[in-house]
């Protein structure tokens, strides 16, 4: 059923405005301190010192390439989790059990989280334990404050998002078409590559750009699992907040961010677009 | 006064005039086919008199009342849907329940009113029922006494039985007849099938492209269509070219043979329509016509052969033949002469 | 769920307090740390306070850094009467000018403090009172390091690599350390090369952002030694993960304190002032967190003696203290050194 | 021949499949497991395998009504803001799905932006906007915020959830005579309500989770829970601290457990 225009108003007309106020108004001022120094000024120079300085293009590097790797390692592992449980597992009480699994760690602070990543990484860890108890190393390795924990705790963090989009697609999937393409010749596995998988695009989809999202504005993780060792984008613009009490070049920052991702975003739509997947 | 009745109405979307001016009067008590290919505007003009789609031009009027700006839900008219939209997530009973409880039908009557509409189409026995849980068939019966819960003046069907199978099909189709006869309610229904209109429609609206091409009984179209387009569309028709002289009389083209008919002068490509069963294999016919034939191709189909045979002008004709046993008639490569009779012809001038 | 200083709007402040003397006298907002040096402030200045007097404390607890982001964010409307903030990061809102003037006529114990615990600004007004000392030094796990370290440089013995800790600009002492080490290596605020040379070929553990994450980090034995302010060393020392050890190094620990700074002046305000100004306040402090106090004469115990910043016998004369003014005066240049020439490329 | 082979082979795959899905799952969980163990040490640290077995960290914890205040806090928040967030939210979604009103793919992806911004942007934010709006640093203000980093969860998956949304449904119920707002209350709705529930669900998470817009906005008197772990762990890190956290996870799986009592957690991820 379509919407009139009156009706699409009213609806939309209340959220808009709330957004408007609470979002769009904040982000406006983001936007006029980005242009700002702290005599109030109108000034470029925010903009000149970000742009103008490779060290600002390293880190923000550094944050793409971040969300780009826990993007394809949460799908990687978050598919097969996703499959097993929509369409290998059928008894209903595990399949209940996975999905209380899978939420338990979202409703769960960063911070209480490292607690359990201290001990997990750590020098006296369980990983390292159990790897030097198996004889696989000789001395405990350095697993926490390493480009791995960060990565492990983005993975961490991100895997529910990814799991939960691609099984809300593959749990819709017509159950037929896979045993047509059985029933057509095709192995298990070619039946997943040549059916199950491109019907389960949109879910992929949706997971990483959730995903590659959230990984850009994280903050709390990469702070933790590296130990201090790493600089994200947003971080900068924490520090530029509360550190530096500079929330000009901070909000400058923010902007660049911003409009990257938005670019990006807008860029991986289009494509996905231009080019709809073989089957 | 009609009971609907529609004056002129058009929609288009963007540039595509889905409907040309479209006007139709139905009577109370009807059973109405709306027939033709997918394209034709036969759903837009029911989802039209639904209030599904807003017109852009004309009026549609149910018991003498405009409806225009009227929304669905007020409209005196209920909708059998194509894949029958019943709620999955309520029971069979509160399916059929939907309809009169927005009415505000007290509800101590809605149980009478749901036992009522689900005896009807015998599925007292699966109330309690999800929807997922019954056949197509089942669904259509419960999507059939959802909508007539409602007690509607009209009775709206979008190919009702496009998703069931052949038997099935045939049976509901004779099922629906009298369900509409025991009910007396109007019944407006959509069909691209036109067997399935010949057996139930009293009245059969063929459309074509946006606009009505015939209206009439299913006898009416199937023997008198109005133009080549309803002769081909019902039933089987062999089409042939005809040459139209200066004072309007008509000759077989590309076979030398003088019909007596005439048409306007400077009509332009009139045809003549004869049925596949009109046409007689062997000895000429008195009154008739007669010409040379080859045998393309004969098919044995039960109780009947139908023969597939090329005239001399070329044209390809499908001859029809009843009474016929296995392997009786003519082969094929056989020379042979066909005919019919003046009468069971028909020119199409348009 | 809506606050009672609302009305502060429109009207001057005098004008306010008149008309509303109740609500000024009954009730303060007061921003605290958090941890166990949140929970003594609530035993050795709120409580006692509020048992004293009736009247009604609220705290806000919180770092320093975004109880400093919310003063600015709401300058003209503050919902804060007095916070506590670390001396650090204070300077940063006293040149901003968010501190109102503290009238020590009103704050008469002012006039038992040492001298060093009033802070004045260039006009010579008092912007901010001393609620205790701490001192910045080496913090080591005796079980594991037999022979206690003696300077700075230490941490960067082989025999230590890849298990130290040291804090980063997000914890209070980061910034100051990284200025110190400048210094002790003929560098200084506006050279800070030598530092970040030497901080970038310490091999660390882990940089940490807080003194509960140092102390976490050194409990699971992550490091075995690193730099910690003696507050949160002793109250390690205490949960006895180890047996822990301090050291202050030759080259001299970095001293700083906790701050109190108030905000919206009222009677209630300065009573409260006051009150932590008295050695019975900041004397519980130094028993439970070891903070030096800022107030002369204070009893203390053999214990909590022994922990004091500057020593059992020592006072205020032997800490060190970085030129906090210089220091925020160069907090991006600091932050941008730290994070390009300590962190980059690691 | 081939055949046997071809189906242990399939076999293979699936026990291989199911074995990486439950790693990843024990993965999932380990961290939780790990804090659980913690709080119950009886040493002053953080100890795991835990040191002997003792509750005193959940006595200190729960003997100090802050904590609990703190907690009720949180939860208040996580409601009201999900209650907000679906009030505002699926209208939005409908709306922005169904209308075709010009410049709605940017309304669209202006409803999933605050995703993008770092949050304590929106933290800082919130705090000017309701300083002007003379409500700063109250629960309405910490209300506020939060809708808005929640918003976008709960338009994305009920947006997802019309996707595939059998439009005939709505045109049966309108042609049987109910309204507008009858048809969405008893159709549409029930029909969309995996995704909205999902989206509420994601909504509470984020609520109950978040610190960066908090900590900006907090009431004066009581923090919500993460904020106060946060501010906790500046200063010290004792087993009670695990013990609060411990708290937040039990609350969160009974939590997730009742729901799953409730309408069935598998069908969050599925429209039918």
């Amino acid at each position: 059923m379509r919407i009139t225009r009156f009706w699409a108003a009213i609806l939309l007309g209340i959220p808009l405005i709330y957004l408007v106020v609470f979002f769009v108004t904040p982000l406006c001022m983001v936007l006029a301190d980005s242009f700002s120094n702290k005599a109030g000024e109108l000034t470029f120079e925010n903009y000149a010192t970000v742009l103008g300085d490779i060290y600002y293009w390293e880190v923000l590097g550094y944050t793409l390439w971040l969300a780009l790797v826990t993007c394809v390692a949460t799908l990687l592992l978050g598919y097969p989790l996703a499959y097993y449980l929509t369409l290998v597992e059928r008894r209903a009480f595990v399949k209940r059990l996975c999905f209380i699994l899978i939420l338990m760690p979202l409703f769960t602070s960063s911070i209480v989280r490292s607690f359990g990543w201290l001990v997990l990484l750590g020098r006296e860890g369980l990983i390292n334990d159990g790897l030097l108890m198996l004889g696989i190393i000789g001395r405990p390795l350095r697993l926490l404050s390493t480009q791995t924990a960060i990565i492990v705790g983005m993975i961490y963090v991100m895997l529910p998002f990814m799991v939960l989009a691609i099984a809300s697609v593959l749990q819709n999937l017509n159950p037929s078409l896979r045993e047509a393409a059985r029933d057509l010749g095709a192995s298990a596995f070619s039946t997943f590559l040549r059916v199950t998988l491109p019907l389960s695009v949109p879910g992929i989809v949706a997971g990483t750009l959730i995903v590659f999202t959230l990984s850009i504005s994280s903050y709390v993780t990469p702070r933790i699992m590296s130990g201090g060792r790493s600089v994200v984008s947003s971080m900068l613009i924490y520090d530029q907040f509360l550190l530096v009490f500079n929330p000009f070049l901070g909000s400058a920052i923010a902007v660049v961010l911003l409009v990257t991702c938005f670019v990006l975003i807008i860029a991986y739509t289009l494509i996905l677009e231009r080019k709809p997947v073989r089957s | 006064m009609p009971l609907i009745a529609i004056d002129r109405v058009t929609k288009s979307y963007g540039s595509l005039k889905v409907l040309k001016g479209v006007s139709l009067d139905v009577e109370e008590g009807e059973f109405v086919a709306l027939l033709g290919p997918s394209g034709c505007g036969k759903t837009t003009l029911l989802r039209a008199i639904a209030g599904f789609v807003d017109t852009d031009g004309g009026d549609i009027r149910i018991a003498g009342r405009s409806m225009t700006g009227v929304p669905p839900n007020r409209r005196p008219v209920n909708m059998v849907f194509q894949n029958y939209a019943l709620f999955p997530h309520l029971s069979v009973r509160d399916n059929v329940a939907f309809g009169p409880r927005r009415s505000g039908v007290a509800s101590g009557e809605v149980a009478g009113i749901v036992d009522g509409a689900l005896a009807t189409v015998g599925m007292s026995a699966y109330a309690d029922r999800l929807p997922q849980q019954l056949s197509g068939g089942q669904q259509q019966r419960v999507a059939l006494a959802r909508a007539i819960a409602n007690k509607p003046k009209v009775l709206l069907l979008d190919e009702p039985l496009g998703a069931l199978d052949l038997k099935l099909r045939k049976r509901m189709q004779m099922e629906l007849k009298h369900l509409q006869q025991k009910l007396g309610i109007t019944f407006l229904f959509v069909t691209h099938d036109q067997e399935e209109a010949l057996v139930m429609a009293d009245r059969i609206v063929v459309m074509h492209d946006g606009a009505i091409a015939q209206i009439g009984s299913g006898e009416d179209i199937y023997a008198r269509p109005q133009s080549r387009y309803v002769a081909d569309f019902i039933g089987e028709a062999n089409i042939l070219r005809c040459a139209v002289a200066a004072d309007g009389s008509l000759r077989l083209a590309g076979e030398g043979i003088d019909l007596p008919y005439r048409v306007a002068p400077g009509t332009a490509e009139p045809a003549l329509l004869v049925r596949p069963e009109e046409v007689r294999v062997g000895a000429a016919a008195q009154g008739g016509v007669e010409l040379a034939a080859t045998v393309m191709d004969r098919v044995f189909v039960g109780n009947a052969t139908r023969i597939f045979a090329r005239l001399g002008s070329g044209q390809e004709i499908v001859i029809h033949q009843t009474g016929t046993g296995e392997g009786a008639g003519p082969s094929e490569g056989d020379a042979i002469r066909i005919g019919w009779a003046h009468d069971a012809a028909r020119v199409l001038t348009s | 769920m809506k606050l009672g200083h609302s009305w502060l709007l429109g009207g001057t402040l005098a004008a306010s307090l008149a008309a509303t003397p109740v609500l000024a006298q009954d009730s303060l907002v007061v921003a605290a740390f958090g941890g166990k040096h949140g929970e003594t402030l609530q035993k050795c200045v709120i409580k006692p306070f509020m048992d004293k007097t009736g009247v009604r404390v609220t705290v806000d607890q919180g770092v320093s850094t975004v109880t400093v982001s919310k003063l600015k964010q709401q300058r003209d409307n503050p919902s804060l009467d007095i916070v506590w903030l670390d001396g650090e990061v204070s300077q940063v809102a006293e040149a901003d000018g968010l501190f109102a003037d503290i009238d020590p006529a009103k704050v008469p114990n002012v006039a038992n403090m040492i001298p060093e615990g009033v802070y004045k600004n260039k006009d010579g007004k008092i912007t901010g009172l001393s609620d205790g000392y701490y001192s910045v030094g080496i913090v080591y796990n005796k079980d594991e390091i037999k022979q206690a370290p003696t300077s700075w440089f230490d941490l960067w013995k082989p025999g230590f690599a890849g298990n130290v800790t040291w804090p980063s600009m997000s914890d209070g002492s980061g910034p100051a350390m990284l200025v110190y080490v400048s210094e002790l290596l003929g560098g200084g605020v506006t050279n800070l090369k030598p530092g970040a040379d030497k901080l970038k070929q310490l091999d660390v553990a882990a940089f940490y952002d807080s003194g509960g994450n140092a102390s976490n980090i050194l409990a699971r034995k992550e490091a075995t030694i690193g730099v910690l302010d003696s507050g949160a060393v002793w109250a390690l020392a205490d949960a006895h993960p180890f047996e822990v050890g301090f050291v202050i190094p030759k080259e001299g620990g970095l001293a700083s304190d906790a701050r109190l700074h108030l905000i919206k002046p009222s009677k209630a305000a300065y009573d409260f002032l006051n009150y932590a100004m008295t050695a019975e306040s900041q004397g519980c402090i130094a028993e439970n967190y070891f903070y030096g106090p800022a107030v002369k004469d204070v009893k203390l115990s053999e214990k909590a003696r022994s922990r004091l910043p500057w020593g059992p016998e020592g006072s205020i004369k032997d800490l060190r203290f970085s030129d906090v003014n210089a220091i925020n005066a160069h907090r991006q240049e600091i932050l941008d050194t730290w994070n390009r020439d300590v962190l980059g490329r690691r | 021949m081939g055949g046997l082979f071809e189906k242990l082979g399939d076999r293979a795959g699936i026990l291989a499949l199911s074995l990486l899905a439950w790693a990843v799952l024990v993965f999932l969980i380990l961290p939780l497991f790990v804090v659980i163990a913690i709080s119950f040490t009886t040493t002053e640290f953080l100890a795991f395998p835990p040191v002997g077995f003792t509750l005193r960290w959940y006595q200190r914890f729960l003997a100090d009504p802050s904590y609990v205040d703190s907690i009720l806090l949180s939860a208040r928040l996580a409601f009201g803001s999900t209650l907000i967030g679906f009030l505002l939210g699926v209208p939005a979604a409908l709306a922005l799905k169904r209308s075709t009103m010009p410049g709605i793919n940017f309304l669209a992806s202006l409803f999933l932006s605050p995703l993008i911004l770092p949050a304590i942007i929106i933290g800082v934010g919130v705090l000017q906007i309701t300083t002007a709006l003379d409500f700063p640093r109250s629960f309405a203000a910490m209300l506020a915020g939060h809708v808005v980093i929640i918003l976008p969860y709960i338009v994305r998956t009920t947006l997802a959830s019309l996707e595939g949304f059998d439009a005939s449904l709505e045109e049966a119920a309108r042609d049987l005579g109910a309204s507008g707002l009858v048809t969405f209350l008893h159709v549409t709705l029930p029909t969309i309500k995996p995704g909205i529930i999902a989206g509420c669900l994601f909504g509470l998470i984020m609520s109950w989770i978040d610190v960066e817009v908090s900590i900006f906005n907090t009431v004066i008197a009581t923090s919500p829970i993460p904020v106060k772990v946060f501010n906790y762990v500046q200063y010290s890190v004792d087993p009670m601290i695990a013990a609060v956290s411990a708290g937040t996870i039990y609350i969160a799986f009974i939590f997730v457990f009742l729901l799953d009592r409730l309408v069935g957690l598998e069908k969050v991820t599925g429209r039918k």
